[in-house]
């Protein structure tokens, strides 16, 4: 049994010299059956391995990591959590993880410092205003919070940005969620990791999946690079390489996995309190608990696997930054790093059936979906548990590429992160 | 009707480049200057096809330029840009004339000409440390770029076609909304090294040179200041 | 950062100079009333998103304007060429076939 | 004080020049050539800083970019910069550096009292605590973390000094200045390849410039390097770029590098004319990494306390910088190489203890030389933990067993005022990983090494390959730079040079020092000093399941500080392979990442800065409207006059009156900024036949058409007026912000889809000006301009269009009307548009004339109820959607793009948002442009939405307030009352027609 965390325990186990901490999580052999299999170990992959056990009672699951838990988008996302989306059903779906949010770190006894901030997209043309007034305005009748700043209230929160008339993008104003933030990234991974493992789900890394057993339609099971493991319902949850297993199983998707960058400054002092995004100028940035800026950059056109992406890209975005904060001029840069990213046409997520039977995908979380990470689990575990949506998803589901109902958030939600 | 009196505006008008212009020297690291108010014609059709390009040496009396290149001729100078696409440099007094030629010579093949005079202003960019400067502005490795060469790239944010017609300096074709934003930037990479909006040198037999109409050059007549 | 050989310059030059434009040689349906609504969609949105060499079309923006087909691998980046349109998908074809 | 000041004849400071500065707040004085380190260092300034978690007091530990302690905050104002390291400031007149850590101050740090808790912080603590006794406590919790973080201050000033960029392109780039890197860059110079060299520090030499000792083909070390240098210099082809740190290497050999080109330079002397610092990207056809190697400290207790240094550091400013770093040195070591650390300092007169851990240790040339430079030898022992709390005052010292890492017995308690070890090299493999490499573990140098054969591309050479003695440094660096040059086509011109052969005892394999405890039971032994990661750390991470090394960095922070690690990785990843019982070969690294060391974003950004960040795009007509007063709207890359305030007016005031004016006698704007493409073939017609949803077929020369242009999924992605020029000519516009994306989108598919139509585009967008002359009295207007032209009704009607001259210009004019007034644009080459602007102006000058801007613009349309593409529309709608089903030619043969999908089952539903106007029951109410619509007045969350307002107008030819929305179903309620709704305020509105003015078109067809 995995200890609880707790202040006390800090105590109990320091006096001890830390040498009575249990694994966070059990190392267990891999088994050849279980009920279900998750591909893929990231934050969405043991979120749904947590919900299944936890909600579902599905305790016999396996969740299957080529690498290491977290190491995929989870390990370089830029960590902004938010719920301001245009349309109906992400702003469900997305205001549904965020009240997850909220309780995460009691509910998982792990602190995933969700920190609610503030997160502020700003508008830098009249149009950006337009989008913002309707994007504010449907997220408050949807019961999400969401207020729009003037330049002035934007100065009073962030005394750094440049919010003067002559910037080659003037701020003009801005959406606020109050309750957005950020979060600790790896925490994440690592505490829904401790309590699935804690619920008997089976965590198994550098376990890579390299082919799908399926029969007559039904899928039965995967080859893996440590052998055949057989399940009757299999979930798919590998962000960026989702295609590639796709392939596995004969199912297309409409998915385009690009690197996506980002970077952090060195350490400095406490001198931004908010999170503040920018469409126009490009640039988006907070600051860690630990003091760096982190920066997302834009997303590179190409395909690529390669987790790095090109430095004009980062050059831009470093660009952009200054535009908005002359005086980070002067602030270094200590590291990048890119992620793969799963971008759908639509910029949104496809969570649920695929043509085969029992194989479900959850994808196309593109470059915002770590905000959406227990939400994902919690209705995709559903979705497996019950071979059928939740009501929070069933929008979106593969056929919208057929019909037509695409949810188009890309121009309206601003910056998808 | 009265009697109208139109003048011509080139795009860098707003700059007042003659109020600013001194005599070159050699103490001039970088020396620039506008050409204004060239003729210029996009000529369109499949540079392989033997015909179009005996209608386009006919009206230009140049060749046609390998890809990567330009060449010379009575009509000005002719820049390659793609498979089937060459920019004609020329006088812009001539530019009725050249067009109403090219209609005539293209007839019956599928290849024509555009005017596009009133898109596109030349620079001239020479001195010491002009390749640096390019260097300063775009990927393109510029010092490679030899006589008899024209490249079509990105300078800064901005496009640009640049060609070397002698060592000692290039000329910058550039589209006229982005000129005042170029000009900017130039300034600004110029900054480390002399600078100077210098005279332009005499034309002589300078294939673009040749092309500017004096009677343009007067800065009264051309910058109307608003 | 790539540098790209444009068939068309005839040139090497750096990606700045380019736009990339997806996947290559997807054909639309020849009669497109006559597709279902899952064939319109799967041309419209499945895409290949291929892991190793892919053939991707790039457009020479700030040069000649043309398209031109790369073949390259999407996780290591290396470049193994490129063609015109019409002449990579000879190359295209034979490799879809084996 | 302990360090001092001595006399070295291989020193590189000039003692004549004497430079003043100062440390929070203190006067001090170094010499030209230091350091701030090592001018500090000079000044017995022994604590700099505080930790990071534990508020440990910290000294200078390292001599160069490895430095993870000594990060200082670098002058004040506009000028500061954050988190500089003191090893690396060169040290200038006036200089001011403070101390980043320490609250209230760096001597009395309140962390630092925590940090007698540090038992109760291992790593990840805050996962495991702060999560009560209340939800709402986190964020006082999270405050108080933040603010014991961080280090330097965020400038809050804009930054007065300028970068930019300058690419190069060359045939070999050598990457470190060290005695191999100047070696290859020698034989490439030679050889005639175009070369270029750079090196992080401001004079090359590399270690070579610490090592007093060294000699190279006979002669000192530092004089063979200045020869390679004049030789460089005096190679036309070859350039050596000083204080240069190549922090990124990508795909196909671009390095970006950072040049410190004024930094070190008093602020007051620095040439405002020069950039502070400039970004190197530099395409290579070949690089050789000639990086070296960074000496990394042993792993024992208390390791961290001010005055403990590595090896190499003690050594570097005593030879380089003049400075002993004590009086009082021990120095512990597993190799043979800090046995000269210790001759060199005892030489200078300090009293040096050599503990050596190694049994037998050095090879006897290195003992002899060491005794009889007066250290004292202790062989086979280990330093178990330092004494002293904010600087060094001793050490405990136990004796270490012979052949196993562990502790055989006590050994004495030395005094010293200095600490010093060396825990050999690790090999510079930075930017060989930073596109794909890995480095392998080479056992018999410890070290991850870089392969000797490079890889495609790519040399390596010196110690970056592992090869810690000159001489094979220098043999590894001929023959591979040599195979570089036969790949090149070019013969090696010169022979190997000669390090002197020493003989070398074996280095003893260890890493963490063992105490005698149980890890975790004695003294914290510090792994990584800027994250506090301890050896204990580095178990506990393990005992806890984060196995893999990648959880081991992310879990205790290992490698995560601005030194990326550089003294603490491969201890760490030794000691993780211990707990892990696996070879440090299986462990493997983290991932290399850049940059090398940290890079100004400001040098990043370069120019693309202020007035240059993104071009302002500006028609012909820019003077005329600065001269009447135009604000600007930014659209895409253009500036767009928005309004033509006059006096004080407001803006609604400035837009009344231009509409006014507009309607009732003639208003003119400038349309330049519409894209234009001259469309021209045999096939064009069909071409647009099949880009456009309507149809062209019928389109005859002199006629204008406006043409909607869906995306292949059936949604409206751009529109415009498109003329007839001739039967296979067409001049086709698009929107302001869509037309370089129409023009590709033209090629895409011409080129990908349908390459054997004949037809061609061509860019005009910035040829043509063009002034829309609008309003009943237009016509009067054009007609005082325009004598070849016949603009009576009848002759030149609504979507004509006429070529003639305008006030003697050759001009195309196009009757065409965004306005719904009688309207004409006139297209001149651009070169003309400002003189047609003002003679337009002077025309009209009897009616009034009124130029408008893009605002009067949006009301004018809106109220004949045109959409605009962006602001109507979302990406989401098609032409049905918009009611303008008239615009899509169904029956045209070829299936036009985005045809089939208007099909779908979802395209052809019923209840989509269409486009209706809106009326609000009180005229004066001008909703909100991004409103929502609710069927009832209950705006209760969850409300449903129906849509929202796309535009809204106060309207003042009607005198009421007009807008455009998107409704459910909007098609079918006309008359319906609905409720609108924006940040808490309703108002009801009536759906109605959106074409509010002129519903007949008897206006525009005038
Ligand atoms: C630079 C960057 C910035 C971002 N910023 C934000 C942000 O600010 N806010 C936000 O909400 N989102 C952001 N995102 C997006 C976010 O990171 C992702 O949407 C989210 O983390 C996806 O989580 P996941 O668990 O689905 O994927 P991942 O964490 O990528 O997990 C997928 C896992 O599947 C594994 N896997 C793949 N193939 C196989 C196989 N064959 N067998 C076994 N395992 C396999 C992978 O190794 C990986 O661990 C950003 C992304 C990037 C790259
Ligand atoms: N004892 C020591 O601490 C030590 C350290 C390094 C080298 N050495 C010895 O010195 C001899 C010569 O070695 P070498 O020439 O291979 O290495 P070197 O360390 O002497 O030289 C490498 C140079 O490259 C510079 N450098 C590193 N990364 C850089 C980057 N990204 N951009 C720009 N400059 C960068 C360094 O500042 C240094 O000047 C060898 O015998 C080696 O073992 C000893
Ligand atoms: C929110 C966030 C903050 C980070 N902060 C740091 C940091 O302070 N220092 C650092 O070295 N890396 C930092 N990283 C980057 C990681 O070191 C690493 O580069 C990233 O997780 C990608 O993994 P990889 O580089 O191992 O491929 C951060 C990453 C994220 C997502
Ligand atoms: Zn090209």
């Amino acid at each position: 049994m995995a200890n609880r965390y707790s202040f006390w325990s800090l105590l109990k186990h320091g006096l001890k010299h830390h040498e009575t901490w249990q694994p966070a999580w059990r190392t267990p052999q891999l088994k050849p059956r279980y009920d279900v299999i998750i591909i893929g170990g990231g934050g969405h992959g043991l979120a749904t391995a947590y919900y299944l056990a936890k909600n579902h009672g599905v305790k016999n699951v396996a969740v299957l990591e080529k690498g290491y838990l977290g190491g995929g988008n989870t390990a370089r996302n830029t960590t902004i959590v938010r719920s301001n989306y245009l349309w109906d059903e992400s702003a469900h779906l997305y205001e549904h993880a965020l009240k997850l949010w909220e309780g995460l770190s009691q509910e998982l006894n792990f602190n995933v410092m969700f920190s609610q901030r503030g997160v502020m997209n700003l508008g830098h043309t009249l149009q950006d205003m337009r989008d913002i007034e309707r994007r504010v305005n449907a997220n408050v009748l949807n019961g999400i919070d969401g207020v729009i700043l003037s330049p002035k209230e934007i100065q009073d929160i962030v005394p750094l940005m440049d919010v003067s008339a002559s910037t080659r993008f003037p701020v003009m104003g801005a959406s606020y969620q109050p309750r957005g933030g950020v979060a600790r990234h790896d925490a994440v991974a690592w505490g829904f990791a401790r309590g699935a493992s804690e619920l008997g789900v089976d965590l198994i890394e550098q376990c890579e999946v390299t082919g799908m057993i399926i029969e007559d339609g039904r899928i039965k099971g995967v080859h893996t690079t440590q052998g055949d493991v057989f399940a009757d319902r299999v979930g798919c949850v590998a962000a960026g390489s989702t295609s590639t297993l796709a392939k596995m199983a004969g199912v297309r998707l409409p998915l385009e996995s690009h690197p996506l960058q980002a970077f952090v400054s060195e350490s400095m002092k406490p001198c931004l309190d908010t999170v503040v995004m920018s469409n126009a100028v490009h640039g988006y940035v907070s600051q860690s608990d630990k003091g760096e800026l982190v920066i997302g950059a834009g997303i590179d056109s190409y395909l690529g696997y390669g987790q790095r992406g090109s430095p004009h890209v980062i050059e831009h975005t470093a660009a952009a930054i200054i535009e908005l904060f002359p005086s980070f001029s002067r602030v270094r840069l200590n590291r990048q790093w890119g992620g793969i990213v799963d971008v759908a046409p639509d910029a949104c997520p496809i969570i649920g059936k695929s043509p085969v039977k029992g194989l479900y995908f959850n994808c196309g979380w593109g470059t915002g979906g770590f905000k959406a990470t227990p939400g994902s689990g919690h209705v995709f575990a559903h979705t497996i548990a019950n071979d059928a949506p939740h009501p929070l998803n069933a929008a979106f589901a593969l056929d919208r590429f057929s019909t037509g109902h695409l949810i188009d958030e890309h121009g309206a939600a601003g910056v998808a992160h | 009707m009265p009697n109208f009196q139109p003048y011509l505006q080139s795009p860098l008008v707003n700059f007042n480049l003659p109020a600013e212009t001194v005599p070159a020297d050699s103490s001039q690291q970088v020396r620039a200057n506008e050409l204004p108010l060239l003729g210029y014609i996009a000529i369109r059709g499949e540079l392989a096809d033997a015909a179009i390009a005996a209608a386009v040496s006919s009206v230009t009396g140049a060749s046609v330029p390998a890809a990567g290149q330009f060449s010379t001729g009575d009509a000005g100078v002719l820049v390659w840009v793609s498979p089937d696409e060459l920019l004609l440099v020329t006088r812009r007094a001539e530019l009725a004339q050249r067009l109403a030629a090219f209609e005539a010579a293209f007839a019956g093949l599928f290849a024509h000409a555009v005017d596009n005079s009133g898109g596109l202003t030349c620079l001239s960019l020479s001195g010491s440390e002009h390749v640096t400067v390019l260097r300063h502005m775009g990927v393109y490795d510029f010092e490679s770029l030899a006589v008899g060469q024209a490249v079509s790239t990105v300078l800064g944010k901005a496009g640009g076609t640049v060609l070397r017609l002698e060592d000692d300096g290039v000329f910058l074709i550039i589209r006229r909304s982005f000129a005042d934003y170029l000009w900017l930037l130039l300034r600004k990479v110029c900054t480390p090294y002399r600078f100077a909006v210098a005279k332009l040198a005499e034309s002589g037999s300078h294939p673009l040179l040749r092309l500017l109409d004096k009677q343009h050059a007067a800065p009264a007549r051309k910058a109307v200041t608003a | 950062m790539f540098q790209l050989h444009c068939p068309h310059c005839g040139a090497t030059r750096e990606e700045e100079e380019f736009s990339y434009a997806g996947e290559a040689y997807i054909a639309r349906p020849a009669n497109p009333e006559e597709a279902s609504d899952a064939e319109w969609g799967d041309y419209l949105f499945m895409r290949k998103n291929t892991r190793g060499w892919f053939w991707e079309q790039w457009q020479h923006t700030a040069g000649c304007r043309k398209v031109f087909v790369v073949k390259r691998h999407t996780a290591s980046y290396q470049i193994a060429g490129s063609w015109t349109l019409a002449e990579g998908k000879a190359h295209y074809l034979k490799e879809s076939e084996a | 004080m302990s360090a001092y000041r001595v006399h070295r004849n291989s020193q590189r400071i000039d003692s004549q020049s004497p430079l003043k500065f100062t440390f929070d707040g203190k006067q001090m004085q170094g010499f030209a050539g230091d350091t701030l380190a090592s001018a500090l260092i000079a000044n017995g300034v022994k604590l700099i800083g505080r930790s990071f978690k534990y508020g440990r007091p910290r000294g200078i530990i390292g001599h160069g970019s490895e430095e993870p302690n000594a990060l200082i905050q670098l002058e004040t104002g506009a000028y500061t910069v954050p988190d500089l390291k003191a090893t690396q400031v060169e040290l200038y007149h006036g200089l001011s550096a403070t101390t980043t850590t320490g609250f209230p101050s760096l001597h009395f740090d309140l962390k630092g009292m925590a940090g007698t808790f540090a038992r109760f912080m291992p790593p990840g603590f805050y996962y495991k605590t702060f999560m009560g006794p209340v939800k709402a406590a986190w964020p006082l919790y999270e405050k108080m973390i933040r603010m014991a973080a961080g280090y330097g201050r965020a400038p809050v000033e804009a930054d007065p000094e300028y970068y930019d960029h300058l690419h190069h392109h060359v045939d070999v780039l050598v990457v470190g200045g060290g005695a191999c890197g100047l070696w290859a860059a020698t034989l490439a110079g030679r050889a005639g390849l175009k070369t270029l060299l750079v090196d992080e520090q401001n004079e090359a030499g590399g270690w070579m410039l610490s090592d007093a000792s060294a000699r190279i083909d006979g002669k000192p070390a530092m004089q063979w390097v200045n020869e390679r240098l004049a030789e460089l210099d005096s190679l036309g082809n070859v350039t050596v770029l000083r204080r240069t740190t190549a922090f990124a290497l990508h795909e196909q050999n671009l390095v970006q590098a950072l040049e410190l080109c004024q930094d070190h330079l008093p602020i007051g002397s620095r040439n405002p004319g020069q950039p502070r610092q400039r970004l190197h990207k530099i395409r290579a056809h070949h690089v050789v990494l000639a990086a070296g190697a960074i000496e990394r400290p042993l792993v024992y207790g208390n390791n961290d306390r001010p005055g403990v240094m590595t090896a190499a550091a003690g050594q570097t400013y005593l030879n380089r910088y003049g400075v002993a770093v004590g009086r009082n040195v021990l120095l512990m070591t597993h190799n043979d190489a800090a046995y000269d650390a210790a001759r060199d300092l005892a030489e200078a007169g300090s009293r040096v203890t050599l503990i050596d851990t190694r049994l037998r240790g050095a090879a006897d040339w290195r003992q002899q030389q060491a005794k009889q430079a007066g250290v004292e030898l202790m062989l086979g022992y280990g330093i178990a933990q330092v004494h002293g709390k904010t600087a060094v005052s001793g050490a405990q010292l136990v004796q270490l067993d012979p052949f196993t890492n562990t502790v055989r017995g006590k050994g004495p308690r030395l005094s010293a005022d200095s600490i010093l070890s060396s825990g050999g090299l690790t090999s510079t493999v930075h930017l060989f990983c930073h596109n794909t490499g890995r480095p392998y573990w080479k056992e018999e140098s410890l070290s991850f090494v870089v392969p000797d054969e490079g890889r495609q591309g790519i040399s390596c050479a010196g110690a970056i390959t592992g090869r810690w003695e000159l001489s094979s440094a220098l043999a590894q660096t001929h023959a591979a730079t040599s195979a570089m040059l036969a790949g090149f086509g070019r013969s090696t011109h010169g022979d190997c040079p000669q390090g002197d052969e020493h003989e070398v005892a074996a280095t003893r394999r260890l890493f963490r020092v063992p105490d005698g405890l149980a890890e975790g039971h004695g003294a914290k032994a510090f792994v990584d000093f800027q994250n506090d990661v301890s050896a204990a750390d580095i178990h506990l991470a393990v005992r806890e399941n984060y196995r893999s090394i990648e959880h081991v960095k992310r879990y205790t922070a290992l490698g995560f500080g601005t030194d990326q690690g550089k003294l603490s990785n491969v201890n760490g990843f030794a000691i993780a392979a211990e707990a892990l019982g696996k070879p440090i070969s299986a462990v493997g690294t983290t991932t290399y990442r850049p940059a090398y060391t940290p890079v100004t974003f400001g040098a990043l950004a370069g120019s693309h800065k202020a007035d240059t960040f993104e071009p302002r795009r500006y028609t012909a007509m820019q003077a005329s409207h600065l001269k009447r007063g135009a604000l600007f709207e930014t659209v895409g890359q253009w500036m767009r006059p928005w309004y033509f305030p006059q006096g004080k007016e407001t803006m609604h005031q400035a837009v009344d009156r231009e509409c006014l004016a507009t309607r009732n006698s003639v208003g003119v704007m400038d349309a330049s900024t519409l894209g234009k493409i001259d469309v021209k073939g045999p096939d064009a017609r069909e071409f647009l036949n099949r880009i456009y949803s309507n149809a062209w077929s019928k389109l005859d020369p002199g006629k204008c058409r406006y043409g909607l242009m869906l995306d292949e999924n059936g949604m409206v992605m751009d529109d415009g007026v498109t003329a007839c020029i001739a039967d296979d000519h067409f001049h086709m516009t698009t929107t302001t912000g869509g037309a370089a994306r129409v023009l590709n989108w033209l090629e895409r598919w011409h080129q990908t889809e349908w390459p054997e139509l004949q037809v061609r585009f061509t860019s005009t967008t910035d040829h043509w000006s063009t002034t829309a002359v609008v309003g009943p009295k237009s016509r009067a207007v054009l007609q005082k301009l325009c004598s070849d032209i016949d603009l009576s009704a009848e002759n030149f009607k609504f979507m004509d269009w006429r070529e003639g001259t305008v006030a003697g210009v050759p001009a195309k004019v196009f009757r065409i009307s965004f306005s719904g007034e009688l309207a004409y644009e006139i297209n001149v080459d651009a070169c003309y548009g400002h003189y047609i602007w003002e003679q337009v102006m002077a025309a009209g000058d009897e009616f009034g004339i009124t130029p408008y801007g893009t605002e009067t613009m949006h009301v004018l349309r809106a109220e004949k109820g045109f959409i605009i593409v962006g602001q109507d529309t979302d990406g989401s709608m098609t032409p049905m959607d918009l009611a303008m089903g008239w615009a899509v030619g169904m029956k045209k043969p070829f299936s036009f793009l985005g045809k089939r999908s208007l099909s779908r089952s979802d395209t052809v539903r019923s209840d989509r948002k269409q486009l209706v106007g809106l009326y609000t029951e009180d005229p004066k109410v001008v909703l909100t442009e991004g409103a929502q619509i609710l069927s009832t007045p209950d705006a209760t969350p969850p409300a449903a939405m129906q849509g929202h307002v796309t535009s809204s107008y106060h309207s003042a030819f009607l005198g009421r307030s007009i807008a455009m929305a998107v409704l459910k179903g909007g098609s079918q309620r006309s008359g319906d009352t609905v409720y609108v709704w924006a940040q808490g305020k309703m108002h009801p509105a009536k759906v109605v027609s959106s074409v509010f003015v002129d519903q007949e078109g008897v206006r525009q067809h005038a």
